[in-house]
């Protein structure tokens, strides 16, 4: 009933790629289904690790789905008419990455059907549960979203109370940019507050301000300084997959330039912030940041590779126009701030957790066991199957005609 | 047209209902009732119900006999407390006591009679067709075997029950073979006393100075008390605590001295320090002018410790001369009390090394002296309730080789580990056969060619043992907390099955016996756990009461005696022992000719019940916190590790001309260059299992050679190429 | 969180130079609180020790060799209790009244918060469904209740027994338990009297007494966490080694 | 068209909420909880009667530690029931099915909380002079035990969870919940922590 749009690939090569994602999809699923029936032993986390990839590749995955409220914000607010070509993707790979992420959340917690707790008893104080709630409402600001591109298929809006509908939807969807932006502003920060409250943990500790620690902020302008330059290279993929030419030369330049400014700002104060805590923070704790950086496997270099390499080199590029015009770098720099914001994640995450804080307990690594990583690849799996159904049923780009084959 | 009116029908319908159940609880109760299934859903046990019930009772598992409280819910123990005020263990219960309830569900139980078939294999049979298979091996035995070809290897001597097993293997003309326990050694001392020698005991409380030739002192060493008062900060008024031990074994790390002592060699330096006592004149002039029956004359002891000179006696056992002298000096200052130690997995010094050391408390005038060794009397046990002729009590190491021909092994708990080479020798080769009546698979007895299932110490009663520092007599109960399972079954009753002539008592008739002649002996004072005080024996009208005072957890303590040193020959009347006393300057030959690289010392961690199970909720602390490193792991210092060329976390593997283990290497700086040590016993895997076969234990290695002794054993140390 | 100051404050003081790491006060404890013997691959970092004993050799040789054994439980932190702060859905709390913190496992859904945030390592999470061999479940203490799959436990102070206590209390009319009618399994196991517990806020007590003496000290003092927990030592190296020194901020030493 | 078309899908919508809504009332409740009788029938009226005159605390006491017996094990019912007193049905099934063989009676108890709810009785009764009934209704004038109404899912009795399926209007005796419990330390301004009730 639901024909793919015009100059979409052919069924048969259709198929066969979306089946390959939908075979890696089955065996996320067999392993999420392993934890979920049999307990967190098939994972290797351990009582050192609470937290495993699973935290940390959602932070990453969350902040780089940052796009989606970011550009909404820019589109429908501040009227960033350039962003056009590029909202439906943002949205999609938006709702993509949340709702990916909740469902690798609900393996990860021990008790999933409890997890409605948080809502029954909520803890103030608790940053999770900000961020469970701001997660959960933002979804649904995203599915929300999501809804008019999926009225605008071509053989739905055959029905005219839908397309009605969809009108009637489109009018709002200003105010749910409005408090999408709000809402994941909100949670992009408590996700970086869950580090910089663990007073116990001098390592992510950070200064407060008022009631967030600086964490907080530094989550948000990461996350948004990420999230356009996720979408380059998304769109970019899908450019090159699609052999079209999907999004205009300009939108690419805007997000470009404006993920370059917002890094170059994030860097300015993730060093600030860094010099405060090696200078004051760390040792008002009794620690010396020495200590945190003396095991090879989380030596200095990984602060440099942070903050330097994969931080105020690419917003250099990025901020310069002249570079931006140079199509090869407008790859490797959006990949480099991704990388950057990945390692940022894994570095609060992991590290945290590697160093010991009693004296006489051991520095700790750990390696993500086959079911976390076939967990978390079904996740991703899923997401590409979403993107590419939407990619070939949806008109997620104005730039490309529309028709329903006939 | 159609199409759409269907479809928008359709979702007023899903709409309605959407809302309708939104409107009534069913949704929500739903939510909450899948959370109160997650709270207590069947993969999560019921906790047991009902009121809670008190008894007391005393630990059976080994012979300190700790007094119990023992909580129980529905007749099943829930909760086990010490006693405090308890005249032996003063509330103290070890590790192995709290969880001792748990082994009578251990993996390893034997739940069914075994036996080994013609073709090797280990198969179930009903009870009575064990019983009977054991009666026809009694006879073959009988019709061919002389002196001691049926034996018991008794690991509690000295109970009601085995004078139950002496009569019985007096008809039979059978040998009654004590197992190895920490007090064993005390009848080297005996041996050494002219004439007739009572029960005796090690005064430790009251001792100024404590010499321990590698015994647990600080590890549980006898009594609770003991142990309590010996532990903690150097205070005045504790006895100081001399250790001799090469390994770096809690009680080592713990003494006020600590002497790491060359592997084997404490025959030398206990000789070493009998030669400063004699030379300086330190020992007790009177005592020794009156009793000693070997001090001068040609090849007296006078002249065999010249010949011990501290300088020498250093090169040898790696102990500087000056703290030799200090040692000395500090033990002849006081009462002191001398304990060759008997390691769970690295068993008795050897028999001139014990003569020896207790040539020291015999110099130092201890015996039967305040703080040093005291008398027990005996009380009621000497007797049984009909008269016949009771086998003689000999140590495994006095059996001659190749003598057994039937070996029945009793199922008490706290026997420390043999080794199997040991047990071996002592079997007849051709037709020698191993019953076993334990409860659980046990490494030495892991061949044993049929078993017959006993009742663990929670489930059974029996006599719980008096420590090796008890000052006096006692006798206290294991009072059963839980029910024996139907397949396990009391050792007397199946001697009584298969006893031709003599009738065997059951234990109860015994225990009762022993009760009823305490109290016609009208001694000692009896002491209440629910009330925590004790009251004269002589308060208890009938027999009646002090039996049931004892079944419901009481404990009768014999009143002291006084008991004046006799003669003695301070290197014992044993020529053999005098003559190894002579030789012990030689360098210890090697157990064969056989090369090796290293010295491999067994050990056995205190209260793991020697080569028994563990509690599972033990082995499972030990592995996560590695605390106590079992049979897996082997411990050397860095300087070996180097020379040897390994490092922290390899896999070697260990070998004797016996055989050879596999063992993950661990480092600590403490232990002596050139030894490994490595640790006898359950392992932490699984729920705490006994060894399972041969091989996997170092108790596999040793030839025990040198009078049954296997502390020190040759070595190599390979390599596992992975 | 609670800013209310309890009338009790529970608290313990384990002298470590009493200690011979002979493990007894863990045995006690896990079969006090029916903690689950995980099943062997749990290694030494998936197990579930509510008081876990340390080792640690100050590494010289024969005869400068030593050892100090640090038996290491929840601290039972009086102050920005670093747990009760991160959990979600307040699974765990301080009590106003005694200062104990729980940790209440049918509340808990596992989410593994407040492991990351405890300083101490001392929670401990089910990656197992709890096991105990084969007919053992009647052995239990009716007075805990196993915890299930997928939550996080640790040390409650044995709070079965203070409940016990205050049963035994009220039946003889009286609403408040006496000092010496409450003590933790650990404590009470321990064959050497390393462990003392008791009562901080009650002066008189042994515990606050030996808390307040020059050889005690606590564990990463310098977190301002206010752990209950206090530490003996006469042993210049284990206290180096243990307690963590404020460093130096600019210029002025912290504390 | 358009008119008739709006109307059935107003009808088909109030279908739908009418349904759901009956189902979610009557149906559910009705299938959720089972109802299992009690293995004896028992009157409190008759042995708390004058001619019997047994009081309450003869069978349902507290013990030494300050626990609480519950219900009575076997040998209470020994002391009179040795031999059959009448002929009832019930009476000959007490004594040939239990007392003979010293079997104990399984009974099923309405307001069993779980394994990880801790409610010492002395507190509240001894303490804080609650009376019984106040938790239990008025046990002690029942002539007969109505049934164990259970829900399938979770095992707990329906006195524990409520009887008002609602969960709006319970409080004991009819809902023993942790809320109720709540709702009543607050009336009498107890503060407490989890690990005050919950083991």
């Amino acid at each position: 009933m639901i024909e793919p749009l015009t100059n979409r690939a052919p069924t048969r090569v259709f198929l066969t790629w979306i089946g390959f994602w939908i075979a890696l999809f089955a065996i996320g699923g067999y392993f999420g289904m392993l934890c979920l029936s049999q307990g967190l032993h098939h994972t290797n986390m351990n009582n050192r690790f609470g937290f495993g990839i699973w935290i940390f590749l959602d932070l990453t995955v969350i902040a780089l789905g940052a796009g989606a409220f970011f550009s909404a914000f820019l589109l429908y607010i501040l009227k960033k008419q350039a962003l056009k070509d590029v909202i439906g993707s943002a949205v999609v790979l938006g709702f993509i990455c949340y709702s990916g992420a909740v469902v690798v959340l609900a393996i990860d917690v021990g008790q999933p059907l409890r997890a409605w707790f948080t809502f029954w008893h909520p803890n103030a104080h608790s940053m999770l549960a900000e961020v469970t709630f701001c997660l959960t409402l933002y979804l649904l600001v995203l599915a929300i979203e999501y809804v008019p591109l999926i009225l605008k298929n071509p053989s739905l809006s055959k029905n005219v109370s839908l397309l009605i509908f969809e009108g009637q939807l489109h009018k709002v969807v200003v105010v749910f940019a409005g408090v999408g932006a709000v809402l994941s502003f909100f949670h992009q920060g408590s996700l970086g507050g869950l580090y910089g409250v663990m007073n116990g943990r001098p390592f992510a500790f950070r200064e407060h301000f008022f009631i967030w620690p600086s964490t907080f902020f530094l989550f948000i302008l990461s996350a948004i300084a990420a999230g356009p330059s996720f979408l380059i290279l998304i769109n970019k993929l899908a450019s090159k997959i699609t052999k079209k030419q999907l999004v205009r030369k300009e939108a690419y330049d805007f997000l470009g330039r404006i993920s370059g400014w917002l890094l170059l700002a994030y860097v300015g104060l993730k060093s600030a912030d860094t010099i405060v805590w090696i200078n004051h923070t760390a040792p008002a704790s009794g620690y010396s940041v020495s200590e945190f950086f003396k095991e090879a496997s989380f030596g200095t270099w990984i602060l440099f590779a942070e903050i330097v390499l994969f931080g105020l080199l690419p917003a250099l590029v990025l901020i310069n126009s002249r570079l931006r015009k140079r199509p090869s770098l407008m790859i490797v720099a959006p990949m480099l701030v991704c990388i950057g914001i990945a390692i940022n994640r894994y570095v609060m995450t992991l590290q945290s957790q590697s160093l010991p804080t009693l004296p006489f307990e051991e520095f700790v690594l750990y390696t993500p066991s086959l079911v976390e990583i076939g967990v978390f690849g079904g996740m991703i799996s899923y997401g590409v199957i979403v993107f590419s159904l939407s990619y070939r049923y949806l008109p997620l780009y104005p730039g490309l005609r529309q028709k329903a084959k006939t | 047209m159609g199409f759409s009116v269907k479809r928008r029908d359709f979702l007023g319908l899903v709409g309605g209902g959407a809302v309708g159940a939104a409107l009534s609880p069913a949704p929500w109760k739903g939510l909450d009732d899948i959370a109160i299934w997650t709270q207590n859903w069947s993969w999560k046990p019921r906790l047991p119900r009902g009121p809670v019930e008190v008894a007391f009772t005393h630990c059976g598992l080994c012979h300190a006999g700790c007094g119990l409280k023992v909580r129980s819910v529905g007749g099943s123990p829930v909760g086990v407390h010490g006693v405090p005020g308890h005249p032996l263990s003063a509330g103290f219960v070890c590790a192995l006591g709290l969880a001792g309830r748990y082994l009578s569900y251990h993996p390893s139980r034997i739940v069914e009679p075994t036996i080994v078939g013609a073709d090797g294999q280990r198969r179930g049979i009903p009870f009575k067709a064990a019983v009977r298979q054991l009666g026809d091996w009694l006879d073959d035995t009988r019709s061919g075997g002389g002196h001691g070809s049926v034996a018991i290897l008794d690991n509690r001597p000295g109970r009601m029950r085995s004078l139950a097993y002496r009569k019985w293997l007096g008809a039979l003309d059978g040998a009654h073979i004590k197992g190895l326990r920490e007090d064993t050694p005390i009848n080297r001392l005996r041996a050494m006393l002219d004439g007739p020698a009572p029960e005796l005991g090690l005064d430790i409380a009251r001792a100024r100075t404590v010499l321990s030739f590698g015994a647990p002192v600080l590890e549980g060493l006898g009594s609770g008390e003991a142990g309590s008062q010996l532990r903690g900060r150097s205070d005045s008024d504790k006895p100081y605590i001399v250790q001799i031990e090469t390994r770096p074994s809690r009680t080592a790390r713990g003494a006020d001295l600590w002497l790491r002592i060359a592997p084997g060699t404490e025959t030398v330096l206990a000789l070493g320090l009998a030669n400063v006592l004699v030379s300086e004149g330190l020992y007790d002039k009177e005592i020794i002018a009156q009793q000693a029956l070997d001090l001068d004359g040609p090849g007296g002891y006078r002249e065999l410790v010249a010949r011990f000179s501290p300088k020498k006696v250093s090169r040898i056992t790696g102990i500087d001369a000056a703290t030799i002298k200090k040692v000395a000096r500090r033990f002849a200052s006081g009462p002191a009390v001398v304990i060759p130690g008997v390691d769970p997995g690295g068993g008795p010094l050897s028999a001139e090394a014990q003569t020896a050391a207790f040539s020291l408390s015999l110099l130092n005038g201890d015996v039967g002296r305040p703080g040093g060794v005291v008398a027990r009397r005996a009380s009621g046990t000497t007797q049984l309730p009909r008269e016949g002729r009771l086998a003689d009590t000999v140590e495994l190491a006095d059996v001659p080789d190749g003598s057994i021909r039937l070996l029945i092994a009793d199922g008490v708990a706290g026997g420390f580990a043999i080794p199997t080479s040991l047990l071996e020798r002592k079997l007849n080769p051709s037709e020698g056969r191993v019953v076993s009546l334990a409860p659980f698979e046990r490494s030495a007895l892991h061949g044993a060619d049929l078993v017959i299932p006993s009742t663990t110490p929670f489930e059974s009663i029996d006599e719980a043992g008096v420590p090796i520092d008890a000052p006096v007599d006692s006798m206290g109960l294991t009072v059963p907390s839980m029910r024996a399972p139907d397949y396990s079954v009391d050792s007397l009753r199946v001697l009584s099955m298969v006893a031709k002539s003599s009738v065997v008592p059951t234990i109860t008739e015994l225990l009762r016996g022993r009760s009823d002649r305490i109290h016609a002996g009208e001694r000692g004072s009896v002491f209440d756990p629910s009330k925590g005080e004790s009251v004269p024996l002589t308060e208890f009208k009938t027999n009646g009461d002090l039996w049931r005072a004892l079944t419901s957890g009481g404990l009768w303590t014999d009143a002291s005696a006084t008991f004046s040193c006799p003669p003695f020959r301070l290197m014992g009347a044993n020529a053999a022992i005098r003559d190894r006393l002579h030789r012990a300057l030689e360098q210890p030959s090697t157990a064969d000719g056989w090369a090796h690289e290293i010295t491999l010392m067994p050990f056995g961690w205190r209260d793991a019940s020697g080569d028994g199970p563990l509690p599972p909720v033990m082995a499972k602390l030990f592995r996560e916190t590695r605390l106590r490193l079992d049979s897996r792991f082997a411990t050397i210092c860095p300087k070996t590790a180097g020379d040897l060329g390994f490092v922290e976390g390899d896999k070697a593997s260990i070998k004797t001309s016996l055989g050879s283990i596999t063992v993950e290497v661990v480092l600590d700086p403490a232990v002596v260059d050139g030894v490994v040590h490595v640790a006898v016993g359950p392992s932490t895997e699984a729920f705490g299992d006994a060894s399972r076969g041969k091989g996997d234990q170092p108790l596999d290695l040793p030839s025990c050679e040198n009078d049954a002794c296997w502390r020190v054993i040759p070595a190599k140390m390979l390599e596992v190429v992975s | 969180m609670t800013k209310t100051t309890p009338q009790k404050r529970y608290g313990m003081v384990i002298d470590i130079d009493r200690c011979d790491g002979c493990g007894a006060c863990m045995v006690a404890c896990s079969l006090e609180n029916n903690v689950s013997v995980v099943p062997p691959e749990a290694g030494i970092h998936r197990g579930l020790t509510w008081i876990r004993v340390y080792s640690v050799t100050n590494e010289k040789e024969y005869p400068h060799s030593d050892t100090a054994y640090l038996p290491v439980s929840c601290q039972h932190c009086g102050n920005e209790t670093p747990c009760v702060g991160v959990c979600p859905q307040s699974a765990v709390d301080v009590d106003p009244k005694n200062g104990i913190v729980s940790q209440i496992p049918e509340r808990c859904m596992g989410c593994r918060y407040c492991m990351v945030a405890c300083p101490y390592h001392a929670r401990y999470f089910n990656w197992w469904d709890p096991v105990w061999p084969e007919g053992t479940e009647h052995l239990l203490n009716p007075g805990v209740t196993p915890r299930m799959r997928g939550v996080v436990e640790k040390c409650n102070f044995c709070h079965g027994r203070h409940h016990a206590a205050q049963e035994r209390a009220a039946s003889e009319g009286r609403s408040e338990i006496e000092p010496n009618e409450y003590q933790t399994a650990c404590a009470e196991a321990c064959p050497n009297g390393a462990i003392t517990f008791g009562d901080l806020a009650d002066k008189d007590s042994e515990v606050a007494k030996l808390a307040a003496g020059p050889e005690s000290f606590q564990l990463l003092k310098t977190l301002g966490t206010g752990p209950k927990v206090y530490y003996l030592t006469q042993r210049g190296w284990v206290r180096d080694m243990a307690a963590k020194t404020p460093l130096p901020l600019d210029g002025q030493p912290d504390d | 068209m358009i008119l008739t078309r709006r109307r059935t899908t107003i009808l088909f919508f109030i279908i739908g909420l009418v349904v759901a809504m009956l189902a979610g009332w009557i149906a559910v409740p009705a299938a959720l909880y089972e109802s299992i009788e009690q293995p004896l029938g028992f009157s409190h009226v008759v042995h708390s009667s004058d001619d019997v005159g047994m009081e309450c605390d003869d069978c349902h006491h507290l013990t030494s530690e300050g626990g609480f017996a519950g219900i009575p094990q076997i040998a209470v019912c020994v002391d009179c029931h040795e031999e059959a007193i009448g002929t009832s049905k019930d009476e000959l099934k007490l004594v040939e099915e239990y007392i003979k063989p010293g079997r104990e009676i399984p009974w099923l108890v309405y307001a069993r909380q779980p394994d990880n709810a801790f409610f010492p009785h002395v507190r509240h009764t001894k303490l804080a002079k609650i009376p019984c009934k106040q938790c239990h209704g008025d046990h002690g004038q029942t002539k007969t035990l109505r049934p164990l109404k259970r829900n399938r899912f979770t095992g707990y009795s329906r006195d524990i969870w409520g009887h008002d399926f609602s969960g709006i209007t319970t409080s004991p005796p009819w809902s023993m919940k942790m809320s109720d419990c709540v709702d009543c330390h607050r009336k009498r301004g107890v503060r407490d922590s989890c690990l005050a009730c919950h083991k």
